[in-house]
């Protein structure tokens, strides 16, 4: 009974390793039609000290998206959403910037103090949804629009320069100290940009919090049926508080990346639409926005994807404005071939089919 | 009804203008926004009634039905976009409700929908940025080599990207020398530009000069340019538009070679026209605001002189 | 097709990942009979009525219907409702946010002209409908807010209410007590009256005996064999069920027997005035240590919520709670399974199973929350202990990492009972746990609740199956509308005693 | 007493948020009429205006409610009424089409791609927000391949008449500072939402399809246990919702007579967050129509609120208006919060 038992689990586990088959294999379709329409698109080259090419801007413009997705994962996992990441994510930055202050030669506050209390914003805007949703039962997208909306506003309101005398918000503010650029660049004498380590770190963080705590677990559980989860003794609330806590951290992170890309603040455009893509790229990574199970390292790749998309249509020479047509193409053809329904048709065309009639599932 | 009169009645004196303005999308907005609030106060016996449209047109339009339930004695609108104007403008004019726009044009089927336009000559822009251009050159003894040249156009369909476009374009095909490689819009962003100026800078290795419809997507051009360990100002001359306060660094810092000036500073000039029409005097539909070009040799006695 | 028979299946194959659920089945139903569908959980019943009203698609076999020439097959239960066959699938299926009356006629509302619904009408036409099955509540709340008895027997009136020449019963007693039975067998008989054929599947043999002509019997998906009523002796039945003989009354009672003892003197909770308006009145109750006490009522007599007040899944409006004598401020439920509660909730759909979780994660969820979120169960011991319920519960699945949505109704209760059992839990609180479990099964259960209680397990015991209660538990505590209103040691009382005992308290009620 | 008892029917069950979103409304325009009398909040002509502005709005919600209540999503109506305004403008503008025809072909539009959008949703079983994201993108797209300029419709007759002409009501007249006597007035667009409006709330309240809507969106399983062709009925709604969602487009282009890249982008989320504010729950199964046009009427309210005020900065502004509807929001679910617990 036991090893034959055991045949079975691991048979059902390769299984599930099976889920991410599919979102890789989209990747390498993306990435290889490049190499067709653009030869150079592998090539990586070392340019004054650092390494250079496409597959390096892949990665290292997907930073910030990859952050984003690990916290939407969880939030989505708990059958929620957050359209705000974005507008935290600003509100981070903004924070960050003007706390750093604007000279050339010394930072108003030190720069780990004034990161810390960036994060620290975004933490509150992740509570301020979380209370939200979890407490008031307010449905996550529209308690997520307040701070879509606002949290813009906030940021504007931060990001004041003294003009004429008096404080004038809604300015870009810039930072002059070239040690802030190495968040959004490249530390000294390191040829991988440092926003690709930041996100690998925020990964294997979250990565390992899954998998070693039972915080995954729990929250498959309230994403799938919160009543039954707190019938067994799952703080369903305390749960869905902390995914929302998280996310805005992990918004809050990438704004200060983005922020250190441009070393500016500017409320306006940082993180603008990221919410959009951050949900993409959880759903390409095989994910149902309807909660319950969820794969990070699928929304991961999903991540990744969608930069190497834009990046590899902005080199075949696609203007930005219609770069969204093909965009959609590409994320419908993917995410059907995903598909369960597509999955039991190719099963019919070859056999009689074997699962349940998909109706059901 | 009566409470209206009323209201009138207790602030006769004042002119109550209403401005519908885009948003606060760039610094060039904000002090925009600022020189408006800053002209149309009471002491100069006005009041203002702000409205800020998020960028969004509709917004606009939903503003402008709202300035006249609120009647006010004149509506400035600095218009998201030039279209769509129609509907709106007919009931202002019914209202008996003079309209000046200020910054962008509308494009009406009659165009005595509006009273005056106030704003900046984009395509003279366009034409003074690539006149610096051939005059650099000139003085540089460049004028026999080819130039490479770069545009990062902005929000495509935006007025001053259309006019920018248009006068960089005219000027670049006016001088055989020039040679536009390519040209995509970086959306007025700094992120935007750099993205855009990276792709450039792989596709095309030799790139002389970049235009940058706006001073954000210059800078984002820089660091894109200092990525591949090139120097802006020096190995690629670096235009762009609009000249505010950080433009100013970047050229006494020499990254940026040249900025043309986009003034702002429009609220005095409708306070002008309005005092005009109060006087029942006829004024001019177009009114272009000054600007001049600037660049590194200029830069720094200017800047303390700058309001934004 | 032979003379009077309304639909006949032949040799239906069906395979789901992991199991065949269903070898070679033949199935024949004549008009104006009732034929009974039995098996153990997971022998393949619902699985033949899916394939049989084309929720799943057959893999081999074919379907003939009356007054079809040339086998049919149904793509949907829509087709199949189209074909005169009208079904009542196991678990309620109707929709909790829209009102009875909409869910009895959903689809087929009654139009106007414009094609138009015409609503007075149709809650009229459903108001009379559900008279026929002896209910009557206001037809234009949402179904949610009523209790799961009363939803189950909406679903029975709808089905009904397509007239059709074939009906299909799939466990439609499990959630009902004596008087709904007896009103649905009415029912039953008068539609055979009117030449309708009736699949009834269901868990209780009485009720088999009572009202059946004739018996399928399937075991591991495979058919047993088909006989009339009058045939098959109840012993033969469950031998054949089971593959093995068996005579489950004998038995329990012996076990029964010497139960008794497993009670002590030390008192393990003990309730004061706890009420939750609207749900039950306030009630005193003492569970002594050991014990095993069953709660007996009709239904929405408050049983279920009695319970899930001492489990603090709803928070009680006033009175108090103490268990083990300490005054207890429990606020959710991981406070009450700290104090070594357990409760397996009524609703098994709604409240218990994890759908997308496999029967594993299923079986140790409860023991994981309770050992807290920092420390996870470190893999082997996970495996070990699924396995090991897997197989004290008897669990037909393929692995214990299939999804616990795949496996059948009654395997599914099983988990959940397994998934408090690992917690070894001190108080044992169990609403309806052999809703829907074979009789194999059902007297194995009522033997482990004895066993616990011997281990000292205190154990309160809900069921609409009086019967059942009689045979395991010490003492029973009788409710009606909301209210406590007696007990009773159960020291060889009958049914019969209960029975009065309830509607004494009804009385005593009235006035 | 009759009252107390249809009051007493309307509380229960889902009729619940709808009565409190319509007695929510009456007191903030009752408010606004108040403290905003000076800025002419209580001219018949400011109501009007809120009618006049939300057209496109109130259509779109309303195939929003539809769309949302089967427990699905449209986020594309952004996107697609930014689309048909290009169209309509390219078509009449650039290639001088007759008015009417172009109209009839946007509309065409709409129906084909809901349709699709509806075959990848309810056949595909892909999930509605990624599906309809693409259709945000596609839309955007396709609207820049269409034209980047800004194009103006400055030369259709019939359209510009369409637009302009004031359908006037005979009381309630102003007469301003000028001494001009106006009398309120809509446009035609106004007509064509309300019979939107009406038509919608018929097939949601009183069809097969539109109760099919609710079942679904309550359990799809059982809806389909219990016959509804769950597919066919999913289809349907995007179909329905997309032929809306053009048809805002061709009111939204009324009052904005032009097309450009940028058009009603981010609408979407004004469709979702008045249909939501209008007791519509995103999980599906709840919802009305009426509701989801009291919620575009709420959020006009909130609006025109900071536009009386006439002193907010951007970000104030952004600030304001979010605060507001965040404390609409929170009282709402304070309300479902009560009346759970009365119910039980
Ligand atoms: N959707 C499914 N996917 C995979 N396996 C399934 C599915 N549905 C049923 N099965 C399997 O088919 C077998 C028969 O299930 P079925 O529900 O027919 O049993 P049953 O006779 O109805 O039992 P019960 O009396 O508990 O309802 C079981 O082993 C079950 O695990
Ligand atoms: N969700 C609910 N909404 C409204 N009333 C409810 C709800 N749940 C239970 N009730 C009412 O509370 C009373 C007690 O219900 P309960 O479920 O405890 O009865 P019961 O004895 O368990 O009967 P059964 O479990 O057989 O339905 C019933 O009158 C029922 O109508
Ligand atoms: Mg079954
Ligand atoms: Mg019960």
């Amino acid at each position: 009974m036991n090893p034959e038992l055991r045949k079975l689990k691991n048979a059902a586990l390769a299984l599930s390793k099976k889920q991410l088959f599919l979102p890789i294999f989209a990747l390498c379709l993306v990435l290889i039609i490049n190499i067709i329409e653009t030869p150079t698109f592998f090539n990586i080259s070392i340019q004054n000290g650092v390494l250079y090419g496409y597959i390096i801007d892949i990665i290292n413009r997907a930073s910030e998206l990859i952050i984003l997705a690990v916290g939407m994962t969880l939030v989505i996992a708990t059958g929620g959403i957050d359209i705000s990441v974005g507008a935290v994510g600003a509100v981070a930055a903004a924070v960050c910037v003007r706390l750093l202050g604007a000279s050339y030669d010394a930072y108003a506050t030190p720069m780990f103090l004034s990161i810390g209390l960036a994060l620290l914003a975004g933490m509150a805007c992740g509570a301020f949804n979380g209370f939200l949703v979890s407490r008031l039962k307010i449905q996550a997208m529209v308690a997520t629009l307040i701070l879509f909306t606002a949290g813009r506003g906030i940021a504007q309101l931060i990001s004041a320069r003294e003009i004429g005398g008096k404080m004038v918000p809604g300015q870009i503010l810039y930072v002059r100290m070239e040690s802030f650029k190495a968040i959004g660049g490249f530390l000294p004498g390191v040829v991988v940009p440092t926003p690709v380590f930041i996100a690998l770190g925020v990964v294997i963080i979250a990565y390992f919090i899954l998998t070693r705590t039972a915080l995954g677990l729990y929250v498959k559980t309230v994403g799938i049926n919160s009543r039954a989860g707190r019938l067994v003794g799952i703080n369903s609330q305390m749960i869905i508080f902390m995914c929302y806590l998280i996310c805005g951290f992990t918004a809050a992170i990438s704004g200060v990346v983005t922020s250190s890309r441009i070393y500016s603040s500017d409320a306006n455009n940082i993180g603008l639409y990221m919410e959009l893509d951050a949900i993409l790229a959880v759903a390409l990574g095989g994910n149902s926005l309807s909660g319950g199970k969820f794969s990070l390292l699928g929304a991961v790749i999903g991540a990744v994807t969608i930069q190497a998309l834009t990046t590899s249509l902005y080199a075949m020479g696609i203007t930005a404005d219609q770069l969204p047509v093909y965009k959609a193409i590409v994320v419908v053809l993917i995410v059907s071939m995903q598909s369960e329904e597509l999955k039991r048709w190719i099963r019919n065309f070859r056999q009689k089919s074997e699962a349940p009639k998909a109706v059901l599932q | 009804g009566g409470q209206d009169e009323a209201a009138a009645g207790a602030e006769d004196d004042l002119i109550v203008v209403g401005y519908a303005q885009v948003g606060a999308e760039s610094d060039w907005r904000t002090a925009n926004t600022e020189s408006f609030k800053s002209t149309f106060v009471e002491e100069n016996g006005y009041r203002l009634i702000f409205d800020d449209a998020q960028q969004k047109q509709q917004n606009q339009i939903k503003a402008i039905r709202n300035f006249i339930q609120q009647d006010v004695d004149y509506i400035v609108v600095a218009p998201v976009v030039e279209t769509g104007w129609e509907t709106v403008l007919s009931e202002a004019k019914a209202a008996g409700i003079p309209v000046i726009l200020s910054d962008r044009m509308m494009d009406v089927s009659d165009d005595s929908l509006y009273t005056a336009w106030v704003g900046g000559n984009f395509l003279k822009e366009g034409q003074d940025g690539v006149k610096w251009l051939n005059d650099y050159v000139k003085k540089n003894g460049l004028a026999s080599q080819e130039l490479n040249i770069v545009l990062l156009q902005g929000t495509i369909g935006s007025s001053a990207q259309v006019g920018r476009t248009q006068g960089i374009l005219a000027g670049i095909d006016a001088n055989p020398k020039f040679k536009l490689l390519a040209k995509q819009t970086g959306e007025f962003t700094q992120a935007k530009g750099q993205e855009v100026m990276e792709s450039f800078l792989k596709a095309y290795p030799d790139i002389d000069v970049v235009f940058a419809e706006n001073d954000n997507m210059a800078f984002g051009a820089i660091d894109a340019i200092k990525a591949v360990g090139k120097q802006p100002g020096k190995d690629i001359i670096i235009i762009s538009f609009d000249a505010v306060h950080e433009a100013f660094n970047r050229m006494i810092a020499g990254e940026i070679n040249c900025s043309v000036e986009c003034n702002p500073l429009h609220g005095p000039r409708v306070a002008e026209i309005i005092q005009k029409l109060e006087r029942g005097e006829k004024v001019d539909k177009i009114q272009y605001v000054v600007e001049e070009v600037f660049d590194t040799s200029n830069a720094k006695e200017i800047l303390p002189t700058r309001m934004y | 097709m032979e003379d009077n028979s309304i639909l006949t299946m032949r040799h239906i194959d069906k395979t789901f990942p992991g199991v065949q659920a269903l070898k070679n089945v033949d199935f024949s139903l004549k008009s104006g009979e009732i034929h009974a569908l039995m098996g153990e959980n997971g022998a393949g019943k619902s699985t033949l009525i899916k394939v049989l009203t084309g929720v799943y698609e057959m893999d081999a076999g074919e379907i003939r219907v009356q007054g079809q020439d040339g086998p049919v097959v149904n793509h949907s239960p829509e087709e199949a409702q189209r074909n005169g066959i009208s079904t009542v699938y196991q678990e309620v299926n109707l929709c909790p946010n829209i009102s009875v009356a909409e869910n009895m006629f959903l689809e087929r509302q009654p139009l106007n002209l414009f094609g138009g619904i015409k609503w007075k009408t149709m809650e009229a036409m459903a108001r009379q409908a559900l008279k026929e099955v002896g209910l009557n509540i206001d037809v234009s709340k949402p179904l949610g807010e009523y209790s799961v008895a009363i939803q189950q027997m909406v679903a029975i009136a709808r089905a009904i209410d397509i007239n059709c020449r074939a009906l299909i019963l799939d466990e439609p007693t499990s959630s009902l007590d004596e008087s709904e039975v007896k009103t649905l067998f009415e029912v039953m008989r008068n539609l055979k009256k009117q030449g309708v054929g009736i699949i009834f599947v269901t868990h209780f043999l009485e009720q088999v005996y009572e009202i059946c002509d004739s018996i399928t019997v399937l075991r591991n998906g495979a058919l047993v064999g088909t006989y009339r009523v009058a045939e098959l002796p109840k012993v033969q039945l469950v031998a054949r069920m089971l593959g093995r003989e068996f005579d489950d009354l004998a038995e329990i009672k012996s076990v029964k027997a010497d139960s008794d003892s497993g009670s002590t003197e030390s008192i393990m909770v003990r309730a004061r005035d706890l009420t939750r308006a609207g749900m039950i009145d306030p009630f005193n109750l003492i569970i002594k240590k050991g014990e095993v006490i069953g709660l007996a009522g009709l239904l929405g007599s408050g049983r279920s919520e009695l319970a899930r007040l001492l489990y603090c899944a709803e928070k009680p409006d006033r009175g108090e709670l103490l268990v083990r004598e300490t005054p207890v401020r429990t606020r959710a439920p991981i406070d009450s399974m700290k104090l070594g509660m357990a409760f397996l909730p009524e609703d098994r759909k709604e409240e218990g199973i994890l759908e997308d979780l496999s029967v594993r994660e299923n079986l140790l969820i409860a023991l994981q929350a309770k050992t807290g979120i920092l420390k996870l169960l470190p893999e082997a011991k996970q495996n070990e202990l699924a396995e090991k319920y897997i197989e004290l519960l008897q669990i037909k699945t393929p692995s214990p990492e299939t999804l616990v949505k795949q496996l059948s109704g009654g395997n599914q209760q099983k988990v959940i009972l397994g998934r408090w059992l690992i917690t070894n839990p001190e108080f044992l609180i169990l609403d309806e746990p052999t809703r829907g479990i074979d009789v194999g099964t059902k007297t194995e259960i009522q033997k482990l609740i004895i066993d616990l209680a011997k281990q000292g397990v205190t154990v309160l015991f809900i069921s609409s199956e009086i019967e059942e209660m009689l045979r395991t538990v010490n003492r029973l505590c009788i409710l009606c509308d909301r209210q406590k209103v007696g007990e009773l040691n159960n020291d060889d009382i009958t049914q019969h005693d209960v029975m009065t005992a309830i509607a004494g308290g009804a009385q005593t009620h009235e006035s | 007493m009759k009252i107390g008892n249809y009051i007493k029917e309307k509380m229960a069950g889902t009729g619940f948020l709808l009565f409190i979103t319509i007695i929510m409304f009456l007191i903030m325009y009752a408010g606004g009429v108040m403290v905003y009398s000076a800025q002419g909040f209580g001219n018949m002509q400011t109501f009007m205006n809120m009618l006049i502005d939300n057209a496109g709005l109130i259509i779109a919600a309303a195939g929003m409610t539809a769309v949302v209540i089967t427990g699905g999503i449209d986020i594309s109506v952004g996107s697609v009424i930014g689309l048909v305004c290009m169209m309509l403008a390219y078509m009449m503008q650039v290639m001088g089409m007759n008015a009417y025809a172009s109209i009839a072909v946007v509309l065409l539009f709409g129906l084909v791609f809901g349709t699709v959008q509806g075959w990848l949703i309810a056949y595909m079983r892909l999930q509605p927000f990624i599906v309809t994201l693409a259709g945000l993108f596609f839309c955007r797209g396709l609207t820049a391949v269409i034209s980047v300029d800004q194009i103006a419709i400055t030369d259709n007759e019939t359209f510009l008449n369409m637009a302009t002409r004031n359908i006037y009501l005979f009381f309630g007249a102003t007469v301003n500072k000028r001494g001009i006597k106006l009398f309120p007035f809509v446009h035609p667009s106004v007509i064509i939402a309300l019979c939107a409006l009406v038509v919608v709330w018929y097939i949601v309240k009183y069809t097969k399809f539109g109760r099919s809507l609710f079942a679904i969106g309550g359990n799809e399983r059982s809806a389909l246990l219990m016959g509804v062709n769950v597919r066919r009925t999913k289809m349907l709604a995007y179909i329905l919702n997309g032929f809306l969602a053009s048809l805002a487009g061709f009111v939204f282009c009324l009052n904005t007579t032009s097309g450009f890249v940028e058009q009603a982008r981010g609408f979407e989320i004004e469709v979702i967050a008045s249909t939501v504010i209008g007791g519509t729950l995103l999980s599906g199964g709840v919802g009305t129509v009426i509701g989801s046009f009291f919620g575009v009427l709420i959020k006009a309210v909130i609006e025109t609120y900071i536009r009386c005020n006439g002193t907010l900065s951007s970000w104030w502004n952004k600030i304001v208006l979010s605060a507001l509807l965040c404390f609409f929001i929170v009282l709402q679910s304070v309300f479902a919060a009560i009346r759970r617990k009365r119910s039980i």
